[in-house]
């Protein structure tokens, strides 16, 4: 009851938090959203026993991803009176595609009947980041140095498109 | 057992640590700017504070009730919402990294309780990314204090801040990752318990190096002498917090000094063995000899706590010291000096552990 | 299964196109070669060369059906024969731009363009082959982070900017969408490895509303990649802003990789042989209908568009909307014949899209437009006029599916696996007909503006001639080609059937 | 163990003491609210620009070079998370697991080394 409780607190931020981020006109506040929203999930995190997730929620997704976000949004300085609603003139159409889609997971839940592989279960034993450790460097080796070429690629076009600006 | 048995497990086990834990960041946060002012004083033959009570005790105190007197001024072109709550975030970041910190092993106080108290609140299993993950969070309040703030030097010094904060987050994320290489655990007390032999620090060649890249980034990213660039009074005035008066003042200076403590307490953890006395010989080698051994036992004598506490203690002395002793950095230098020295240096220490713990050496 | 270190000897091409990449990249930091461009395009054009040569002369090391690196990357067929074709059309893209007079003269560093493309090219080839959800989503993104960095590469003034922005929002969106699919679909099932996945479809029934948000969001990813129907608004933008090398590049190696990842997708873990010649569908989920009515739309707006479009390269960008549409008839049909024959349409596709687009690039050398107005009259032109209104209408005829060339035979090959389908279909194959009555609307248009048209006669192109004979024994190959597999297309059919063996 | 029954009882100080710190700093404003005078007039509310009346508006443009620093700190931090398993299951995947490492790094090495040369760690 109380773990559902808390699940609910979670859950009801992480919608709030969304849409309010997205409705936001000033884009800075919607980062502070965006904030709250990132605490939430690692919350969600800490609840199913990943706290090695939630610790990276933290870290990667609040610290690093989103500040990259915000020293965007802070340098690209939008006039605030040119900024108009962030209504898009096809909300109606999106609204209709998001209420479409909630529509349907409503309707899944109501049927009740959602297969969950059993192996799926939070894990007990406390060593997450082991776990995640071994695996990551036997099963899931060749997407993990992929992800590090990716990075890579990554840095030499951020680099590249940098030093273009700063050469003009 | 009873209603009435639970409430008191839950005073005892709660209440009272939070109580505890509290009033020692609320006491320091108060008295670390007092005892700044005094040694910096004392170190350039001045005598500090000396009017409020016995060699100006209660400064603190006078300082915090005239800060509640002061007018709270919120510039008319600011950004009222961000400008408010800039402060309280990077408050909040601070205070609650002190959460997962163990201060001492588990102990009964000379007898005092029937069993044995853990001496933390929480013993988190990712205990140093939680800290760390709490600090770069505490990066948004400067710079969400600088852009709401709606003033050049603010935004600039916002900015200044942030990028030199994440700058140092990098040469510091590595070299917690060698100590944590070092302990096999990201949990803060198996890092100390690991280090019941030999501190990191000795630990020969990588030790020192880690731990002078940890103590450089931590000063650094508490935004302190001689990194202090954000506040760098000549040229941003006082930085982000440039337009902040009274309460939301005081908090910056809160979460500033929190910081340190809890930098502090980092470095003592993770590389001054936590609370493991000092040994003058390690007990393995010479140190079983009579009178080498009778000191080594001396030293055990003292409580664990506090020998965590006097280690943290120095390093907030050394803190101010720096800041008394050394010029600051050009803004050029300062982000020179992490991203072209600390990282290369602090991923050559990471790899040489590596090396040596496949090859056996450590 | 097999180990990460015991898998290595199985992928020499993605090995050593990983290696040759980091080698290009420490090679770039001196600004002596950095700056040296033809340098760098040769290093870039011998290490596809040889990566091809690893894989063509390792075909017989690599087993069929071989799961590498604990089941990340499967070996089989499909995969060697997407592979090569993959990397011959990155080797297309090296070879056009150094033809191309907006990649050999616009820029001073060339090394970041060689190493995007050889970058983009291991993204390519690792989604040909990933039998696991997580592999085949990163080497999606590494496809498409090289492909937003190259579409903006070179600065044709607003409009690339425009481009490479719009690709990388409906790029980045369509991937969110497709990650968060992929996260339902491993909530429901429990793995993230295809084999695993389809065992777990086997055995439960899954409510069919259940299935179908998960596919439908991970559909958003596929399809942006191939450009299809509602996924596509990106499309005729991008074609127009990149630079024309890889315009053309983009919709062979990038889309056929895309195609790939739908097939290995749907066929490995939502359908089911039992050695027949119709899969059944796994899962309690009509995808046959699904992609039916998806390639029909697709190539119904494609077509529709394509008729008004003034640039070449937009016209262009829409036929291969339609292409992608057609080619999407071969996975509603469900059948492993259908996979052959998406395999023998891109082999024929990369011959003419190639053609048609060296001559858009020659004719830009020339007038530097793009514009469909300025063909007119080009057969009469003199210097090279009339060769390259002829091969451009080669590649156009055999675009639209005229009989003589390949295309038709490549258009048969798809019809012939909707029909194999049977009845069910049958309006797929009616739709696709009047398509291609459409599409031969627009391509004739432009070869009659070519040769109809005698007011340009006698106008000399002046910038051919300096050219060197490789842009045009390029041209002449390409179009021997595409009427040689016109008339005799049995060495494509042998290599197509092969493709099927992925099933087993 | 299910997610329905699992409770995550060792963060409830954490949850305390974020709920503490939120409290004691709006609480610190709350009192000072009772105490502290207003007195407010528009030259006051000016913000300070060096004594001059300030000139246009403070949000300017900055130099790329903020954001090219925070792209580089992602980069190398998420690589950062990626090494503090490692390091923890080191003792467990042994030789292994030191050599996957060590072409990670090099990867990112390379990397690094091309943002130096290509000058995008200067700070002019």
């Amino acid at each position: 009851m109380l773990l559902k409780g808390i699940f609910l607190y979670f859950a009801a931020v992480i919608l709030l938090s969304a849409v309010l981020m997205i409705t936001r006109r000033n884009p800075v506040h919607s980062v502070v959203y965006m904030l709250l929203l990132f605490f939430h999930i690692a919350g969600v995190f800490v609840l199913l026993n990943a706290e090695f997730l939630a610790a990276v929620q933290l870290i990667v997704y609040a610290g690093a991803i989103l500040i990259l976000y915000l020293f965007v949004v802070m340098l690209l300085n939008v006039d605030k009176e040119k900024l108009g609603s962030r209504a898009h003139r096809f909300w109606p159409w999106m609204a209709g595609f998001g209420i479409l889609i909630a529509g349907e997971v409503v309707l899944l839940l109501l049927r009740g009947s959602f297969p969950v592989n059993p192996e799926l279960s939070v894990q007990q034993t406390g060593a997450g980041a082991e776990a995640l450790g071994i695996a990551l460097y036997t099963r899931y080796l060749i997407p993990f140095e992929i992800a590090s070429v990716i990075l890579l690629v990554g840095l030499v076009g951020a680099v590249m498109l940098a030093k273009k600006t700063i050469k003009e | 057992m009873t209603v009435m048995d639970q409430v008191a497990n839950i005073a005892y086990s709660l209440i009272i640590p939070v109580a505890v834990l509290f009033g020692f960041i609320m006491l320091n946060a108060a008295y670390l700017s007092y005892m700044e002012r005094k040694v910096l004083a004392h170190m350039q033959a001045r005598m500090g504070p000396m009017m409020t009570g016995w060699h100006g005790i209660l400064q603190p105190i006078a300082d915090g009730v005239k800060l509640f007197f002061k007018e709270d001024i919120i510039p008319a072109k600011a950004d009222k919402w961000l400008f408010s709550l800039a402060p309280v975030l990077l408050l909040i970041m601070s205070i609650a990294a002190f959460v997962a910190i163990p201060f001492g092993p588990p102990t009964d106080f000379y007898g005092i309780l029937s069993n044995k108290v853990p001496l933390w609140l929480t013993n988190l299993n990712v205990g140093i990314l939680y800290v760390l993950a709490l600090a770069s969070v505490g990066t948004y309040g400067v710079i969400m204090a600088g852009w709401a703030s709606n003033n050049k030097y603010s935004l600039l010094g916002g900015f200044r801040s942030a990028a030199q904060m994440i700058s140092y987050e990098i040469p510091m994320a590595f070299a917690i990752i060698t100590v944590v290489l070092l302990a096999g655990s990201l949990n803060l007390a198996e890092i100390v318990n690991a280090q019941s032999e030999k501190w990191f620090i000795i630990v020969l060649p990588v030790g020192p190096v880690a731990f002078l890249l940890y103590l450089i980034s931590g000063v650094a990213e508490t935004n302190r002498a001689p990194f202090d660039l954000p506040e760098a009074e000549t040229e941003l005035v006082a930085g982000f917090f440039t337009e902040y008066t009274g309460m939301r003042f005081a908090m910056f200076f809160m979460a500033e000094y929190a910081n340190m403590v809890v930098i502090s307490l980092l470095v003592s953890i993770l590389f001054l063995g936590g609370w493991m006395p000092v040994q003058i010989l390690p007990n393995t080698w010479l140190g079983g000899m009579p009178p080498v051994s009778w000191i080594n036992g001396l030293f055990r004598l003292m409580p664990p706590v506090l020998w965590l506490l006097g280690k943290v203690y120095f390093l907030l002395f050394f803190f101010i010291w720096l800041r008394a002793t050394l010029p600051r950095l050009r803004y050029d230098q300062l982000m020179a000096f992490s991203w072209k020295f600390l990282l290369p240096l602090s991923l050559a220490t990471l790899l040489t552990t590596a090396v040596m713990k496949q090859m056996g050496l450590l | 299964m097999m180990r990460n270190f015991e898998s290595l000897a199985y992928v020499p091409a993605e090995a050593f196109l990983s290696a040759f990449f980091l080698l290009a990249l420490v090679l770039s930091f001196w600004k002596r070669i950095r700056t040296n461009r033809s340098l760098f395009y040769l290093a870039g054009f011998f290490g596809i060369t040889i990566a091809l040569t690893l894989e063509l002369t390792a075909g017989r090391v690599k087993g069929n059906g071989a799961l590498l690196f604990y089941g990340m990357i499967r070996n089989d067929h499909l995969s060697q024969l997407f592979t090569v074709l993959c990397l011959f059309s990155s080797l297309f893209l090296f070879l056009f731009s150094f033809i191309s007079r907006e990649t050999t003269r616009k820029f001073k560093d060339g090394a970041e363009y060689v190493l995007l493309i050889l970058a983009n090219a291991l993204g390519m080839v690792l989604l040909v082959s990933s039998a696991n959800l997580l592999m085949m989503y990163l080497s999606l993104e590494f496809l498409s982070f090289t492909s937003y960095l190259l579409t903006g590469f070179v600065d044709r003034g607003e409009k690339t900017s425009e481009a490479a922005v719009k690709y990388l929002l409906y790029g980045g969106i369509a991937s969110g969408v497709m990650v968060y699919g992929l996260s339902l679909l491993y909530g429901i099932a429990g793995s993230l490895d295809y084999a695993a996945l389809h065992m777990f479809f086997v055995n439960n029934t899954v409510p069919g509303v259940t299935l179908a948000i998960p596919i439908i969001f991970i559909l958003a990813g596929m399809g942006f990649k191939i450009a299809a129907f509602p996924f596509h608004a990106w499309c005729p933008d991008v074609y127009e802003g990149a630079p024309t090398p890889f315009t053309a590049f983009l919709s062979v190696g990038p889309k056929a990789a895309g195609f790939v990842l739908i097939v290995r997708f749907f066929y490995q873990i939502f359908g089911s042989t039992d050695g027949g010649e119709i899969l059944t569908a796994v899962g309690g989920l009509d995808w046959s209908l699904l992609f039916a009515v998806l390639s029909a739309c697709t190539m119904t707006f494609g077509n529709l568009a394509a008729l008004h479009q003034k640039n070449i390269k937009r016209m262009l960008a829409y036929s291969s909307i339609a292409h992608a549409g057609y080619i999407l008839m071969a996975v509603a049909s469900q059948t492993p014949f259908g996979v052959s024959a998406i395999f023998f349409y891109f082999a024929v596709y990369f011959l003419m899209n190639f053609g048609a687009f060296l001559v858009v690039i020659l004719v830009s050398n020339e007038f530097n437009s793009e514009l469909i107005e300025d063909y007119e009259g080009l057969a009469w032109k003199r210097g090279k006029g009339a060769f390259l209104a002829s091969m451009l209408a080669v590649y156009l005829l055999s675009l639209t599916g005229i009989p003589p060339f390949a295309g038709f035979i490549g258009k048969v090959y798809l019809l012939l696996a909707v029909f194999q389908k049977g009845s069910s279909l049958y309006w797929l194959a009616v739709v696709a007909v009047i398509n291609t009555v459409i599409s031969l609307y627009y391509y004739a248009r432009v070869l009659q503006l070519m040769f109809l048209s005698k007011r340009q006669k006698g106008v000399t192109l002046s910038a051919m001639e300096r050219h060197h004979v490789v842009p045009y024994s390029v041209l002449a190959g390409l179009s021997f080609f595409t009427v040689l597999f016109g008339i005799y297309w049995v060495p494509i059919d042998h290599l197509s059937r092969l493709a099927v063996n992925f099933l087993k | 163990m299910t997610p329905d029954t699992y409770v995550p009882e060792h963060f409830l100080p954490v949850a305390i003491f974020l709920l503490l710190g939120g409290a004691f700093a709006v609480g610190m404003l709350v009192v000072g609210w009772f105490v502290r005078p207003r007195r407010p007039y528009p030259e006051k509310l000016l913000t300070y620009e060096s004594g001059i009346t300030p000139f246009m508006d403070a949000h300017q443009k900055f130099s790329i070079r903020f954001y090219l620093i925070a792209m580089l700190f992602l980069i190398f931090d998420i690589e950062a998370v990626f090494l503090y398993p490692w390091a923890v299951a080191y003792g467990k995947i042994g030789l292994y697991g030191f050599v996957e490492m060590v072409i990670f790094i090099a990867i990112l090495l390379v990397g690094y080394v091309y943002a130096w040369k290509k000058g995008a760690l200067e700070w002019e």
